[in-house]
C-alpha cells in the first residue's frame, strides 16, 4: 500500500541487523557472550512460532486461510498448528470470545508453557468488536490474558495476520534475557498462571483481571447527547 | 482391486507435487511481504475521511458532521462532536465541521455502511489492511487528523469511484454556482426592478 | 392446501372444547396464524402432523416472542350531549388500559410429504412471571428440541413435557432471560473509545475508581 | 579374512574405506587398553551425529515436501541468526534449511510442564527411553559394505526385540500423563503394536528363508549381482519379494505410527494423543524418536528388500556403498512423506482387522511363495519364466480374494437424482 | 451414571488437578470413560463441545453443549435498524455470507413487500451458487482433515476457494463478510470483466472437481471409514427437522430451490441428488454432486443474465421502516434451510428477529447417529453434518 | 563362590519371589506374573547349566529355554484372556472373590 | 565377569521384589519389564545371544503388552478392589513357605559339590546350529510347541472375545 496506516504505531523494536546504541549499551552491560546467546535464543524462538490450533469464530477461517497455499504461513516456520497447548508458543485468539468461553481460554493460556505470546486477531478478540453490545460477549480478551499484538479488521486479511506475525517476530528478536527490560517470561515476579473467571448468576466474575488490565482514563466527553 | 483408489490418490498428489515446480496454476503461494496479490477493485478495510487538500487536511474536510454515519454504524464505532461555528466547505457554503471525529478500528467491522450512506462523499473505505498495534487504546483509536486523507490518495486507491464522485461534486458545485449566480442575478434584477419601481425603504428581505 | 379458516374449522370440529383463534398478519406477507390454547395444543399438534390432508411432518422454526406489559391509550370519540341543550359535542375520551404481558411461542410447520406450508401456530403463556408454562411439542416434532430449550433459556418459557429442558446457550448458573425486552445487560460496557453518553455513564458506574472527579451515578439499574 | 580386515588392507576403493581408516587413525592415537572403548564410542558418536543431522533434515524435508504436495512453499526464510558483534550480516535465508535448528533452540528453551496429577517418574522416563530404544535398532543396520556397528548372528531378532520396546514407552507416556486423550492413545498404541509386530516379522521371514540367515549383513550381501547386467538381484525384484516389500511397508508404517496409521497421535480425534501433556524438549524427544524409528525401519526395509548398500547398476559401483544406502534412505523417507500427504487415517478396529485378516494371511502365503522360490532355484531358461508366473500367481490370487473380502460391501456408489 | 456437572465446563485437557479418569459403572457396560471433547478440540469445527461417554472407544452417550460462541446476534438485531443487521448476517455462517445475506434480504423483502429486479435475482443466484461451491469444497476438505489427512484436500479446496473469494472481494469489497445484498436488490453491479472471470472460473471448476474426486472418492480407506457410519433414517431426519444435504443423503427429496422456487430458481434446469443409505459417505457424495449441479446452474445463469438495474428504484436504504406484520423467509443455504423470522411493529428496528439456523437443528440427531460408533467416527459424523458455530450459537 | 553357583542362587531366589507373589497377592494378574517369574527362574537354570555344563555345543539348554519361552507366552496369553473373561462377568479380578466359575 | 553377574542379579531380584509388592499394577508391570530385560541381559552375559533376543522379543515386546492391556481392560476391578496382599495371614504363610523353599534351594545349591568351578570359554552356538537342532533332534517338540501356540492363541481369542455385539455398521 502506498502509505502505511498511521495506526501501525511503530514500536521501537531494535532491528537485528544494525547495531544500535541500545545494542551497544546492551553489549557493554551483558558482555558479548550473553548478547550473542540472547540473539541466538531470540532467533530460534522467532523463527519457530507454533500457534495453538484454536479457532473461535470467523477469524479462524482467515487463520486457516493464512496456512493455506496462497498465503502459506509455513514460510515463517509457523505452520505447525499444535492441537495441544503444551506444545504451542502462540495463541491466536481468532474470533469472538464469549463469557461462556473465557474460562476455557484462560485455562488454555495457563496450560501453555513459557515463553508464550498472544495475538488478538480481529475486532471481536480485541474489544468485542461488532458484538460488543452483546450480553454474552467479552469486551476484549486482554481483560484476562496479556495480548502482545492486536490485529484489527473483521476479519483481518490473511496477509494482515502474516504482518502481525512478522511484528511478533520482531518483538521477540528485541527481547532481552536480563536487565530492567527483560522479557516477561524471564522474570520471576511475572505471573505464570492467570486467574480463571467463573460464570456467575448474571455475568462472569470478576469482569476483568486487575492484574492484567486496567481500564484507561476515559476521554472525558461526558455530556454529549 | 484393493489399493487402486489409494494409488490414484497418490498419483494426484504426485501430480500436484510436480506441478508445484512449473505450473503457476498449482503453485499458489504469493510470498507476502515481497509479493502481493492485487486487492479487489472494491476492497474495503477501514474508513477514512476525504479532504480536498493534502496540505490542509483538517481545513478542507468534506465532512459536515451530520452524524448520519455515527447513527447508522452497526457496531457504533464512530464518535463525532459537531463544531459550534461554521466554516466554508468545499463548495464554499458555510457548514458545520467535526471538532472530534473518532473511529475505533478495534471495533470497526469494515461493513462500509458509513461510506454507503454518507451524503457528502466524505467518509470512504480505505484499502490499508496492514495494521497492527501493541496497545489497543493508543494504537487503534483513530482521531480526525489520522483519518483525513487527501482526495488524491482516494483517487490512487479507487480511481473509478473517485472520478465519479469528483464529477458529481463538480456538477453539484457548478449547479450551486449557477444557482448562486442565478440568485445573484435575480437579486440584482429584483433590486434593479425595485430600485426602478420605488426607492427602497426597507432592506430586501430576500437576502 | 386448505386455507387457515378451513383448518381452524376442522380443528374446532375435532376438538370441541379447544379455543382456537385466528391471528391476522397485517403485513404484506399475510402469513396468518392460529393461536391454540395450552390445554389442547399437544393433541392438536399431533393431529396436524398425522392428518392425511395436512401431514405437517416438519416443524421448521420455533420462535419465542416477549410481549411486555404495555399501557395502551385508546382514544374514543364520544358525543357528549351538551347539558346546556346545544348540539352534542364530540369529545375525545381517553381510556387507559393495561395490556397484560405475555410470552409467546410461534411454530412454523411445513409438510415435506405434500410440500406445502407454512401453517403457523402460536402458544401463549398466562403472564411473564409465574404462569410461563406451555406444552412442549418436542414429542411431536423432534426438531423443537433445541429450539424450545433455546426459548426456555432466552425467554424463560417453560415447556412442559420437554425431555431435557436445560439452558442451551447460556451457562447453567445464569439466572436471567436475556431476550426479554426488560432484560438489563451487565454493566461491563466498554466505553473507550465510543463515549456515547449512556455508555459512559454506565461505565463510570462500573469503574468509579478510574474516573476521579466524576461522581459515579447511583447504580444505574438494579439487576433483575 | 574378515571383511573388515579386507577393507583395511585396501582391496577396496579408497572412498569405501575412508570412514574406517579415519576411525582407525584416531583409535591408534590412544593407549591400547582404551582402544576398544574408543572404537565403539566413535561408532556411537558417528551414528548420533549422522542420524541426528539426518533427523533435522528429515523434519525440514517433510515440511517442505508436504508443502510442495499441497502447492505451497514450506519454510523458506529462517536464515541464520544475526549476531550484533559480527561486523557483517549474512542475509541469505538458506532456503529455510536452518529451520530445524531454530526449532531445536526453541524446544530446548521452552518451559517444561509436568501436570500435577501425572506420574512424575514415568512421565520423565518415557521420552528418555523412547529415544534410547529407537537408537538401539541402528546397531545392526549395515550402512555400507563395511559400516555395520555390531555384527550379530541374529541381528533381525535383535532389531525386532529392540524396536518393540518403543511402543512400551508410548504406553508409558500416555498412561503417565493422566489425561483421557493420552490414555486412549496408550490403549491404541498397545492394540497397534500387538497387531502389527507379527505382520512386520512375518513379512521379513521370507527373506530369512531365502537368504538362510538372520544376519543383516549376509542378507545385504546375498542381494549382490545383476541379471543381464541391469536388473539387480534385490529381493524386491522377485514376486515374493515385491509382495513382502509391500506388506513390510504397510507394517512399517503401522509400527512407526505414521499416517495412515498414526492412531496414537490422531490429531483430529485425540488432540495429540500420548503427547498431549508433553512440552518443550520432552516433546522434541518424542518427535526425534518417531523419526529415528522411521529411519531405522526404512533402513531395515532397504537392507532386506532393496539390496542394502548395493548399487543399482554395475557401472555406478564406484560410488561408495554408504552413499547408496543414504540415497535409498532418502527415497524411502520421501515415500513415507508422500503417503502421509495423501492418505487418511484408519480406525482402530479396521487397523487390527487389516492386520489379522489381510496382512498376516498374505504374509504366510508369501512365506510359502518364498519357499517355492528357494526350492526352484535351479529352474532356468523357460522354466525361469514359469517360476515367475507361478510365484506371482501365488501372491496375486490371495491378494485379490482377501482384498475383496476385506472391502466387502464397500464400493463407490451411483446416485439417483430428482428433477422436481 | 454419575451426573455430569453441567455448570462448570471441565478443562478441555483434563485439568491438572483432580482425577482425570472417572470410572462409571452401570448395569450394562463395563468401565466408562467420560471425555469432554471441546470447546477447544481440533475437530469440533470451532467451539462446539461434546460430552462423550466411552466404553473403550465406543460411544455410549453423547451430549452436545452449545453456547460458546453465543454472541447475541438476535438481541443486537432487535436494538438496531434493519439495514445494520445485514453485516451481522455475514457473521452468522461465515463461510457463506452471500447466501445468508440473501436469506435475510428475502425475509425483509417478504415483510415489506419489496420487489427485486431481474438482474439482481440472477446475481443472487450466481453468488449463492458460488457460495455453495465454496462451502461444499471447504467442507469436504475439513471432513478429510477429520478423517486424518495431513491437510492436503483442505489445502486444495482452499486453493480453489481463494479464486472464488477473490471474485467476492472484487465485487463486494470483502473476502468473507460481503454485506452485498440490500432490500430490493444488490449493492454493486458487477463489471463485464468480473462476469467473464467468474464464468471462466466456473467453466474450469469441473476439472478441479474431477481431480479432487480422483484423489478421494475411490480411496479404500475412505470407503471403510465412511460407508455405513452414522446412518440416518429418512423418517427420523424429517421429524428432527434436518435439512439440506444431510436430509437428501437420507433419501428425502426436499430442496427449497425446487419446493419454494424462490428467486428465479424455477427458471433453471438442475437436478437434486439423493442418497440411499444416509451414511457419512452419502453425505460426502451429496456435496460433490451438488457442486456439479451448481456449476450447471451457474453456467445457465451466466448465459441468461439480463441487463437492467440491480436495485428496485423504490427501495429505501436509509430509514427503512416496514409496516407492522410478520414474515418468515427461508432459502436453501449450503447447510440446509436457513430462515429468518421477522416481526415488525412499524418502527425502524425489528420487534423480533430470529434466525432459524440449519447447523443447530441438524445437530439434533447427532447422538443417535454416533451411538455405537467410536470416537474417531463421531468426529467424522460431526464433520459430515457440516456445522458452523457462528450459526449454531448465533 | 563360582559363577554357576551364583546363577543357581539367582534362579532359586527369583523362583521364591515368584512363589511368594503367587501365593500372597490377591490380584489375578499379579499371581500370573508371579508364575511367569518362576518360569523365568527355571530358564536361568537351563542357561546356567548349558553355559557351565559339559557339552555346550549340543545347545540343549538353549533349546529348552526357547521352548519354555514359547510355553510361557502361551500361558500368559491364555491366562490373561481368562482374567479378562472372568472380569467381564464378575467385575473383579480378586482371586478370593472368583469363587464360582459359571457365567 | 562375576561382578557383572552380581549386579545383574541385584537388578533382577530387586525389580522383581519391588514389582510384586507394589500396589500400582501398571508400575508392577513396567518394573517386571525391567526384570525381564535384566534376565535377557543375563542370557547375553551367559553367551546365549539368540535366547536373549528371543526373551526380549517375547517378554518385553509381547507379554508385557498383553499384561498392560489386561490391566487397563480391568481398570475398574483394580480401582475398586483392595490391591494389596490377600491377607496378612496369607502373606506370612507365603513368606514362610517361600522362605522355606528358598532355604532348601540355597542350601542345596551351596551344599552340592559342582564339577565346574571356573568358567570355560563362552560356547559358540550360531543361529544355524540352533536351527539345525530345532529341525533335527527336536522337531517333535517344535511341532508340539507350534500346536500349543496355535491352540492357546485360538483359546485366548475365544475367551477374550465379547459376546457377538452387532456393530451399527452392519444393520441396514
Amino acid at each position: 500500500m502506498s502509505t502505511p496506516a498511521p495506526t501501525a504505531a511503530p514500536q521501537p523494536f531494535p532491528a537485528a541487523g544494525n547495531i544500535s546504541d541500545a545494542d551497544r549499551e546492551n553489549l557493554r552491560r551483558n558482555g558479548v557472550l550473553l548478547t550473542s546467546l540472547e540473539e541466538l535464543y531470540n532467533w530460534g524462538r522467532s523463527n519457530s512460532i507454533w500457534p495453538l490450533q484454536f479457532g473461535l469464530a470467523c477469524c479462524a477461517i482467515e487463520m486457516i486461510a493464512a496456512a493455506t497455499a496462497r498465503f502459506d504461513i509455513a514460510r515463517f516456520g509457523a505452520e505447525i498448528f499444535r492441537p495441544s497447548p503444551r506444545q504451542a508458543d502462540l495463541m491466536i485468539v481468532s474470533g469472538t470470545v464469549t463469557k461462556k468461553m473465557i474460562p476455557q481460554v484462560v485455562r488454555l493460556w495457563n496450560q501453555m508453557p513459557e515463553p508464550k505470546y498472544c495475538i488478538a486477531m480481529g475486532a471481536c478478540a480485541i474489544s468485542g468488536g461488532p458484538f460488543k453490545q452483546g450480553y454474552n460477549v467479552l469486551k476484549g480478551v486482554d481483560r484476562f490474558i496479556p495480548v502482545d499484538i492486536y490485529i484489527p479488521g473483521c476479519p483481518p486479511r490473511p496477509e494482515a495476520l502474516l504482518n502481525g506475525l512478522m511484528q511478533l517476530q520482531k518483538k521477540i528478536r528485541g527481547e532481552h534475557l536480563t536487565g530492567p527490560d527483560a522479557a516477561k517470561h524471564t522474570r520471576a515476579d511475572a505471573p505464570s498462571e492467570y486467574a480463571v473467571p467463573t460464570c456467575g448468576a448474571h455475568d462472569i466474575e470478576p469482569t476483568h483481571n486487575p492484574a492484567v488490565w486496567t481500564p484507561p482514563v476515559p476521554l472525558g466527553r461526558l455530556g454529549k447527547g | 482391486m484393493l489399493g487402486s483408489g489409494i494409488l490414484k490418490g497418490l498419483a494426484v498428489t504426485a501430480k500436484n507435487f510436480a506441478g508445484s515446480f512449473y505450473d503457476p496454476e498449482r503453485m499458489a503461494t504469493v510470498q507476502y511481504p515481497e509479493e502481493r496479490a492485487p486487492l479487489g477493485e472494491h476492497y474495503r478495510s477501514f474508513p477514512l475521511l476525504v479532504c480536498e487538500n493534502a496540505a490542509d487536511p483538517l481545513g478542507t474536510l468534506r465532512c459536515v458532521a451530520c452524524t448520519i454515519c455515527e447513527k447508522e454504524c452497526p457496531p457504533q464505532c464512530i464518535y463525532i462532536e459537531k463544531s459550534k461555528d461554521k466554516k466554508p466547505d468545499a463548495t464554499g457554503k458555510p457548514q458545520l465541521y467535526p471538532v472530534i471525529f473518532t473511529i475505533d478500528t478495534a471495533v470497526c467491522m469494515g461493513c462500509g455502511i458509513c461510506a454507503e450512506l454518507c451524503p457528502f462523499d466524505s467518509i470512504k473505505m480505505d484499502k490499508v489492511f496492514e495494521v497492527t498495534a501493541t496497545n489497543r487504546f493508543t494504537g487503534l483509536l483513530l482521531e480526525r487528523d489520522q483519518l483525513a486523507k487527501s482526495n488524491a490518495y482516494y483517487h490512487s486507491i479507487r480511481p473509478a469511484e473517485a472520478a465519479e464522485v469528483d464529477a458529481r461534486l463538480a456538477a453539484e458545485r457548478l449547479a450551486a454556482e449557477e444557482k448562486a449566480k442565478a440568485a445573484a442575478l435575480a437579486k440584482a434584477a429584483a433590486a434593479a426592478a425595485k430600485a426602478a419601481a420605488a426607492p427602497p425603504t426597507t432592506p430586501p428581505s430576500a437576502a | 392446501m386448505e386455507s387457515l379458516e378451513q383448518i381452524r374449522d376442522r380443528l374446532l370440529a375435532r376438538f370441541p372444547g379447544a379455543t382456537i383463534t385466528l391471528v391476522p398478519n397485517p403485513g404484506p406477507a399475510a402469513e396468518h396464524t392460529i393461536s391454540l390454547d395450552n390445554a389442547h395444543a399437544f393433541e392438536i399438534a399431533r393431529f396436524l402432523r398425522d392428518d392425511p390432508a395436512l401431514q405437517l411432518d416438519y416443524c421448521s422454526n420455533v420462535t419465542g416472542i416477549d410481549w411486555p406489559e404495555k399501557e395502551i391509550v385508546e382514544t374514543k370519540k364520544v358525543s357528549v350531549a351538551d347539558p346546556a341543550g346545544g348540539p352534542a359535542k364530540v369529545v375525545e375520551e381517553k381510556t387507559k388500559r393495561i395490556e397484560p404481558g405475555r410470552l409467546e411461542a410461534v411454530y412454523h410447520l411445513y409438510s415435506m410429504a405434500l410440500r406445502h406450508g407454512p401453517v403457523i401456530i402460536r402458544l401463549r403463556t398466562g403472564n411473564r412471571s409465574d404462569q410461563v408454562t406451555v406444552p412442549s411439542l418436542t414429542p411431536v416434532w423432534r426438531s423443537c428440541d433445541f429450539q424450545e430449550r433455546e426459548i426456555f433459556d432466552l425467554f424463560g418459557i417453560v415447556f412442559e413435557g420437554h425431555p431435557n429442558l436445560r439452558r442451551l446457550l447460556m451457562w447453567g448458573d445464569f439466572k436471567d432471560h436475556p431476550m426479554r425486552k426488560d432484560y438489563v445487560e451487565p454493566d461491563d460496557y466498554e466505553w473507550e473509545p465510543t463515549p456515547h453518553a449512556e455508555v459512559l455513564e454506565r461505565a463510570q458506574a462500573h469503574y468509579p475508581s478510574v474516573t476521579p472527579g466524576v461522581s459515579a451515578p447511583a447504580q444505574v439499574e438494579a439487576k433483575p | 579374512m574378515s571383511a573388515y580386515a579386507m577393507a583395511v588392507a585396501g582391496s577396496e576403493p579408497f572412498l569405501e574405506r575412508a570412514p574406517l581408516l579415519l576411525r582407525d587413525a584416531f583409535v591408534q592415537l590412544l593407549p591400547a587398553p582404551t582402544q576398544w572403548l574408543v572404537h565403539h564410542l566413535i561408532t556411537i558418536v558417528a551414528i548420533l551425529a549422522v542420524f541426528g543431522l539426518f533427523f533435522a533434515f528429515t523434519t525440514i524435508a517433510e515440511r517442505k515436501l508436504l508443502g510442495r504436495l499441497q502447492n505451497r512453499r514450506g519454510p523458506n526464510r529462517t536464515g541464520v541468526p544475526q549476531f550484533s558483534i559480527l561486523p557483517w550480516r549474512f542475509k541469505h535465508t538458506l532456503f529455510g534449511l536452518s529451520q530445524p535448528f531454530a526449532d531445536a533452540v526453541k524446544a530446548l528453551t521452552k518451559e517444561d510442564i509436568v501436570p500435577a496429577a501425572a506420574d512424575k517418574l514415568l512421565h520423565f522416563l518415557a521420552p528418555v527411553l523412547v529415544v534410547a530404544f529407537s537408537l538401539l535398532t541402528f546397531a545392526v543396520l549395515p550402512f555400507g559394505r563395511n559400516l555395520i556397528p555390531v555384527e550379530l548372528d541374529s541381528a533381525l531378532l535383535y532389531f525386532f526385540a529392540a524396536g518393540s520396546a518403543t511402543e512400551l514407552t508410548i504406553f508409558m507416556a500416555g498412561w503417565a500423563s493422566r489425561n483421557k486423550y493420552s490414555l486412549l492413545a496408550a490403549m491404541r498404541a498397545l492394540a497397534q503394536v500387538i497387531s502389527y509386530e507379527l505382520p512386520l516379522m512375518l513379512s521379513v521371514v521370507p527373506v530369512v528363508l531365502v537368504a538362510g540367515s538372520l544376519s543383516t549383513r549376509e542378507i545385504a550381501l546375498a542381494q549382490g549381482g545383476w541379471t543381464f547386467g541391469i536388473i539387480p538381484h534385490w529381493n524386491v525384484f522377485t514376486p515374493w519379494g515385491f509382495a513382502g516389500f509391500l506388506l513390510f511397508l504397510v507394517a512399517a508404517l503401522a509400527e512407526s505410527n505414521r499416517s495412515p496409521f498414526d492412531l496414537p497421535e490422531a490429531e483430529s480425534e485425540l488432540v495429540a494423543g500420548h503427547l498431549t501433556e508433553y512440552s518443550g524438549f520432552k516433546y522434541a524427544l518424542f518427535f526425534m524418536a518417531e523419526y529415528f524409528g522411521l529411519t531405522a525401519l526404512s533402513g531395515l526395509g532397504i537392507t532386506i528388500f532393496l539390496g542394502g548398500w548395493q548399487a543399482p547398476v554395475p557401472f555406478l559401483g564406484f560410488v561408495p556403498s554408504y552413499a547408496w544406502f543414504m540415497l535409498k534412505l532418502v527415497g524411502m523417507i520421501g515415500f513415507f512423506i508422500w503417503v502421509r500427504g495423501t492418505l487418511l487415517r484408519l480406525r482402530i478396529d479396521q487397523l487390527t482387522r487389516l492386520a489379522w485378516q489381510f496382512i498376516v494371511p498374505l504374509a504366510l502365503i508369501n512365506l510359502l511363495n518364498a519357499a517355492f522360490w528357494s526350492l526352484t532355484r535351479d529352474w532356468t531358461g523357460a522354466l525361469q519364466l514359469v517360476r515367475w508366473v507361478i510365484s506371482a500367481a501365488i501372491v496375486v490370487g490371495p491378494f485379490v480374494l482377501l482384498g475383496r473380502k476385506l472391502n466387502a460391501g464397500r464400493a463407490p456408489r451411483t446416485y439417483r437424482y430428482a428433477t422436481s | 451414571m454419575s451426573p455430569a456437572a453441567p455448570t462448570q465446563a471441565p478443562a478441555p485437557f483434563g485439568a491438572p488437578s483432580g482425577p482425570t479418569v472417572r470410572t462409571v459403572t452401570d448395569a450394562f457396560h463395563g468401565d466408562l470413560l467420560e471425555v469432554s471433547m471441546g470447546p477447544q478440540h481440533p475437530s469440533t469445527h470451532g467451539v462446539f463441545r461434546m460430552d462423550v461417554t466411552l466404553d473403550g472407544e465406543v460411544i455410549v452417550k453423547l451430549k452436545p453443549v452449545f453456547g460458546y460462541l453465543h454472541r447475541n446476534h438476535e438481541k443486537i438485531a432487535e436494538n438496531t435498524s434493519y439495514l445494520a443487521s445485514m453485516p451481522y448476517t455475514d457473521r452468522l455462517d461465515y463461510l457463506c455470507s452471500m447466501s445468508t445475506n440473501w436469506a435475510y434480504a428475502l425475509a425483509v423483502e417478504k415483510l415489506a413487500g419489496q420487489a427485486v429486479p431481474d438482474r439482481a435475482q440472477y446475481l443472487r443466484i450466481i453468488l449463492a451458487e458460488l457460495t455453495r461451491i465454496v462451502n461444499h469444497a471447504c467442507l469436504v476438505g475439513f471432513l478429510f482433515n477429520d478423517l486424518g489427512t495431513s491437510f492436503t484436500p483442505l489445502l486444495y479446496a482452499f486453493r480453489e476457494r481463494e479464486k472464488i473469494i477473490d471474485l467476492f472481494e472484487a465485487l463486494s469489497g470483502s473476502r468473507m463478510m460481503c454485506n452485498y445484498q440490500r432490500f430490493g436488490g444488490c449493492r454493486i453491479d458487477p463489471s463485464p470483466e468480473w462476469l467473464a472471470a467468474a464464468s471462466r472460473l466456473v467453466d474450469n471448476f469441473p476439472r478441479f472437481l474431477d481431480e479432487y474426486e480422483r484423489m478421494l472418492t475411490g480411496n479404500e480407506i475412505l470407503l471403510a471409514r465412511t460407508q455405513g457410519v452414522g446412518r440416518l433414517k429418512a423418517a427420523n431426519a424429517i421429524n428432527a427437522g434436518i435439512t439440506g444435504p444431510v436430509l437428501r443423503a437420507a433419501g428425502v427429496n426436499y430442496d427449497l430451490r425446487k419446493v419454494d422456487a424462490y428467486g428465479f430458481y424455477s427458471r433453471f434446469d438442475f437436478r437434486v441428488p439423493l442418497g440411499e443409505h444416509g451414511d457419512t459417505y452419502d453425505r460426502y457424495m451429496m456435496r460433490i454432486l451438488e457442486m456439479r449441479e451448481s456449476v450447471k446452474i451457474l453456467q445457465q445463469a451466466f448465459r441468461d443474465l439480463p441487463t437492467g438495474p440491480i436495485m428496485d428504484p423504490k427501495a429505501k436504504i436509509r430509514g427503512f421502516r416496514p409496516k407492522a406484520g410478520e414474515a418468515y423467509g427461508r432459502l436453501e443455504s449450503p447447510k440446509g434451510e436457513l430462515g429468518f423470522y421477522l416481526l415488525s411493529d412499524g418502527t425502524p428496528n425489528p420487534y423480533r428477529y430470529r434466525v432459524r439456523p440449519p447447523s443447530l437443528i441438524n445437530l439434533t440427531l447427532l447422538e443417535e447417529m454416533c451411538l455405537g460408533h467410536t470416537v474417531a467416527d463421531a468426529v467424522v459424523i460431526l464433520g459430515s453434518i457440516d456445522i458452523v458455530l457462528g450459526e449454531v450459537d448465533r | 563362590m563360582s559363577p554357576l553357583q551364583l546363577c543357581l542362587l539367582l534362579s532359586s531366589l527369583l523362583f521364591c519371589v515368584g512363589l511368594v507373589a503367587a501365593m500372597a497377592r490377591s490380584n489375578a494378574i499379579l499371581v500370573l506374573l508371579g508364575v511367569e517369574l518362576m518360569l523365568n527362574a527355571a530358564n536361568i537354570n537351563f542357561i546356567a547349566f548349558w553355559r557351565y555344563g559339559p557339552n555346550p555345543e549340543a545347545g540343549t539348554g538353549v533349546l529348552f529355554v526357547l521352548f519354555s519361552i514359547a510355553v510361557a507366552a502361551a500361558e500368559a496369553a491364555v491366562g490373561l484372556a481368562l482374567v479378562i473373561a472372568v472380569y467381564r462377568h464378575q467385575k473383579t479380578i480378586r482371586l478370593a472373590s472368583i469363587n464360582r466359575l459359571k457365567g | 565377569m562375576t561382578l557383572a553377574l552380581i549386579l545383574l542379579s541385584v537388578l533382577i531380584l530387586g525389580s522383581a521384589i519391588v514389582a510384586l509388592s507394589l500396589r500400582n499394577l501398571i508400575h508392577s508391570a513396567l518394573l517386571l519389564v525391567a526384570c525381564w530385560a535384566g534376565i535377557a541381559a543375563f542370557y547375553l552375559w551367559a553367551g546365549a545371544e539368540f535366547v536373549a533376543f528371543a526373551q526380549g522379543l517375547v517378554y518385553v515386546g509381547a507379554i508385557s503388552m498383553v499384561v498392560l492391556f489386561a490391566v487397563l481392560l480391568t481398570r475398574q476391578g483394580t480401582a475398586s478392589e483392595p490391591l494389596g496382599f490377600a491377607s496378612w495371614q496369607r502373606f506370612i504363610l507365603a513368606l514362610v513357605a517361600g522362605g522355606g523353599v528358598a532355604g532348601i534351594l540355597v542350601g542345596a545349591v551351596l551344599g552340592t559339590p559342582l564339577t565346574v568351578t571356573t568358567p570355560g570359554p563362552v560356547p559358540v552356538l550360531t543361529v544355524k546350529q540352533i536351527g539345525a537342532q530345532l529341525m533335527g533332534p527336536h522337531v517333535v517338540a517344535l511341532l508340539v510347541v507350534g500346536i500349543l501356540l496355535t491352540v492357546s492363541l485360538l483359546g485366548a481369542v475365544v475367551l477374550a472375545a465379547e459376546e457377538n455385539v452387532k456393530s451399527p455398521e452392519d444393520e441396514v
